[in-house]
């Protein structure tokens, strides 16, 4: 199991930090200064579904260095950290980019060579982990994960109910560095709301040391008054707020725009062909070669973002 | 694809569809698990609620736009209720889920799952993509059913990791482990139906696909496979069952395209 | 502290349940038939915030008796249930009307004189307690109520986390016979969507073994699906609805009619003058007299519903 | 009602009003705290979130309609968030908040504060409603304040019973029995400003409210305080402190007819 974080010294550490009601915007780059070489990343969204990859374009282009990775399911996002050289660990239940893509071929070729650890834990494994830190435990009790292998690797521990006697997995508090989250409007501030599911970046985002939150747009405060059961992070609990439309492509936003599968496909057919070569050609064409995520944006076949728009339409409730 | 041209995983999905009552809840893991459960809303379990790991409680798929994720827009569609994901896992961990389904890369004899890693865990020969849910599925629904083609290197007699443990090692070894809750009841393949033996806890050849063999069975199985008293045959898909599905599966036109070719 | 019903027995006796997805509307009384003497009887809302009033009216007038009652925060529905002599208990954080009304007459005189019991917790700990019964888990572990007397009371245990060798809180579950739950809407299978803020009642209905919920309307599964992210309850959670609108009169509904603090002030007033006889007196007048909670809502001053709600207006965002 | 004819409750609420820091985050419950806290945003701290245990984050206070709820509509104006009271208290839980705001009918030496009975648990002289979420606020928020009027018999040696743990029996009891977090800073009275001495953890007199003398703050006490090194002296409300918690209290009509008269 990952080194784990004192509870402790993650509240006390928020107690101390300054979260003051300013105008938090800012752009990717520089919401990347609060990530440093040796942290835990948590990337918001599950799967290819409202992940933040305006913020992980902004971090590939760090180079940050020793990163740990956590996501609920990862996608190729987690491939690419590893390609880039900037990632040891992912903890995770699931690694892949989609059921149609088959197995991942960068993640298998680092972790079957040991050049990077896949720590596997079970889905609300993972959940439960980021609960008890969003809620300051150091633990949660579970009837999961017992009795199985993965318990075993991760050497997870048990507890024992002071009323029943019953036997329960204790899964650890799990305190991210830094969650990227993305997420459809907040205000300067960072009052920040989602529509649709919300995945796990609730209890993520309230787990972590830091916060960084790109939203489709900035709205006034007086609208996200409007809609206030919405709101899914309070100002005080947001440490940066980046304007990015489209910010999840070629993830989709829940009711804005749909994935786009054909960037997969051609993700997927360029480290067929090349290993993780492909993937780092990939940030070099994608990532590097333009100044911001806008700039990789303009350079998609045009209309893209437009049919994905159009396809959600299609499939919103 | 005609009718004629029945494929294993066809076989697979529309046996599964059938053990699944109306009236009931499964969570289902996208692939055949989700064309499964479609598949029986559209005939013997019209009330059949389905639930996906992305947080969504009720979906109604669309012919032809079955999701591949279970947190895409599609898998939302006309849902009754959106949460998260953790608290899908919740309600299962409280009961409220009457099925779980899921495949398996690879199953042993007391219905253990890995979808972890062929060969070792510190150096695996395979990496597979890992638990999901899987692990919690097989921990927390009251009845989890286990669809899968059959073939040898999937039936093996000890599997290399315990990604979802099913029986562990038989007898009571699963309740001794704290799981109490929930019970694998049946494997499903395109070559025949099991269940566990109540005392073993082994798994336990009930039935066989029309046109499949008990001999052609134990050729796919890496292990002894135990034997019901008496052991059954399975009516092929019918008419029906192979429309629906694929209609489900490929949508309308490809169905219409098919029909015509 | 309370019996506390094993977290198995809870679990087998929900799977074995009838959940069909039946059209499950019914009238309040009969909806009551799922109330049995000597039950733990959970009601919803908080203070005087959608109290399923339609609801505890129809308890009031089956005389069930040695029911357990528990709520948050209490309003005056717990004194009724003591007056008539139907509760021997009620397990809540707080007694009272509101602040406005200084101490509860009724709840003291019981309480005072050895008739009734109050369990206290404190609210996370009752909250807790509920979430530990909706999860599924017999405990949950906090940082509350140490030290306290109240812990002291209630025999309130506590658990080492096994990683960090914290000492905490252990909240056991809470899992009520009955939950009754008024709502803004459901359709006619139990799918349930509130506005506003929740209260307890998500864990509290799911940690029931059985669900009573009131709504102010009954809609088609369409509007339902509509707004998806308001569902709080699905169909399977959900064992009997019954339409009741203005069925939390006088307590408030989220966004539709103010609380009416005049019918607060005459209850009170009738209790100062005649104690529990002026709270019988009351459940004579309006409760008893009336086939049901329409006829309790015809009773009220004219224009009494209409002021509630163009208050209402006033103040929802 | 003038200027002059200041009553306690105004001294209370508007010297905890100053002691609120701007761009803070205060858990306040109704009544006292929560006038005090939306004084502070009329004057210091503009960017105080106010947050109550209904589920409310952010709430715009409407003069003159301030709630006597924590969870009514009126609470719950203008908030940035609305979520669920369990949800409230866990935000505290992990430190969210650096203030919370509490009452007291009884209180002893050590800041531990009685809201359940008055004479013993089992046979109560007077039963009191209880902790509701002040016990999880002395427990869980970052720094505690108590505001209240002082008197000989809400200021006890020992209360007769814990509701909510201030320093329980002095120098380290509160962390041995697990309360690792938080701390109670100050008892804000009509009469003094309190705080605790950092090794007994005993109430220790800071100041007196201008007019009120050392004595009669020990004469209304029931126990015996410490005192700090300089006893200071607390600047009477201002008349804008005044007139802004009065509009805040009784709205604009009513203090227009206040003036009036």
């Amino acid at each position: 199991m990952s080194a784990s974080v004192d509870f402790r010294s993650v509240r006390w550490e928020l107690e101390a930090t300054d979260r003051r009601m300013l105008d938090k915007r800012m752009s990717a780059t520089q919401a990347m200064e609060l990530v440093h070489d040796g942290d835990h990343v948590a990337i918001g969204g599950t799967l290819y579904s409202r992940t933040p990859m305006a913020l992980v374009f902004a971090l590939l282009k760090t180079r940050r260095r020793h990163l740990t990775i956590s996501r609920p399911l990862t996608c190729y996002e987690a491939e690419l950290f590893y390609a880039a050289g900037m990632a040891d660990r992912v903890i995770t239940s699931w690694i892949g980019i989609g059921l149609k893509w088959g197995l991942p071929q960068i993640m298998r070729h680092y972790v079957e060579t040991g050049q990077a650890v896949y720590e596997e834990w079970s889905h609300l494994g993972i959940g439960l982990r980021y609960k008890a830190g969003a809620m300051g435990v150091p633990f949660l009790p579970a009837l999961t994960m017992l009795g199985s292998d993965i318990a075993r690797t991760v050497e997870l521990r048990e507890v024992d109910c002071p009323y029943t006697g019953q036997r329960l997995a204790a899964l650890p508090a799990l305190n991210p560095d830094v969650a990227l989250i993305h997420a459809h409007r907040s205000d300067i501030y960072g009052n920040v709301q989602v529509d649709g599911y919300r995945h796990m970046d609730v209890d993520m985002a309230r787990a972590a040391r830091r916060v960084i939150v790109s939203v489709e747009q900035i709205v006034s405060s007086d609208e996200i008054r409007a809609l206030p059961t919405t709101t899914i992070l309070p100002h005080f609990a947001v440490d940066a707020i980046v304007e990015a439309p489209f910010g999840a492509y070629p993830s989709e936003c829940y009711g804005l725009y749909h994935a786009d599968l054909r960037h997969f496909d051609e993700y997927v057919n360029l480290v067929k062909a090349k290993g993780p070569d492909g993937a780092r050609e990939y940030i070099a064409e994608h990532v590097d070669q333009h100044d911001d995520f806008a700039g990789f944006l303009a350079s998609l076949p045009p209309g893209t973002l437009d049919d994905l728009v159009a396809a959600a339409k299609r499939l919103a409730p | 694809m005609s009718r004629q041209d029945v494929t294993p995983e066809e076989i697979v999905a529309i046996t599964a569809s059938r053990m699944l009552a109306d009236h009931k809840v499964v969570f289902a893991g996208v692939g055949t698990p989700l064309l499964a459960a479609a598949l029986a809303r559209r005939r013997q379990a019209p009330h059949l609620t389905i639930v996906l790991e992305g947080g969504i409680i009720g979906t109604r798929l669309m012919p032809g736009h079955l999701p591949i994720s279970t947190n895409e827009m599609s898998a939302a569609h006309g849902a009754e209720m959106l949460t998260d994901v953790t608290d899908i896992f919740l309600f299962a961990q409280r009961g409220f889920f009457d099925y779980g389904f899921l495949g398996a890369a690879q199953i042993d004899k007391f219905g253990n799952i890995n979808t972890s890693v062929i060969g070792s865990y510190a150096q695996p020969r395979v990496r597979l993509p890992g638990s999901g849910g899987a692990n919690d599925i097989i921990s927390l629904c009251n009845e989890v059913l286990i669809a899968t083609v059959h073939e040898p290197r999937r039936f093996v007699e000890k599997v290399d990791f315990i990604t979802s443990p099913g029986y562990l090692t038989g007898e009571k070894s699963r309740e001794a482990a704290g799981l109490i809750f929930g019970r694998v009841s049946v494997v499903i393949t395109d070559l025949a139906l099991m269940d566990f033996e109540p005392h073993s806890r082994r798994l336990r050849l009930c039935a066989v696909q029309r046109g499949a063999s008990v001999e052609q069975v134990e050729a796919a199985t890496g292990f002894e496979l135990l034997m019901a008293d008496e052991i059954g045959e399975i009516d092929p898909p019918s008419e029906d069952e192979l429309d629906t599905y694929r209609l489900l599966r490929d949508g309308e036109a490809a169905v219409r395209r098919g029909r015509a070719s």
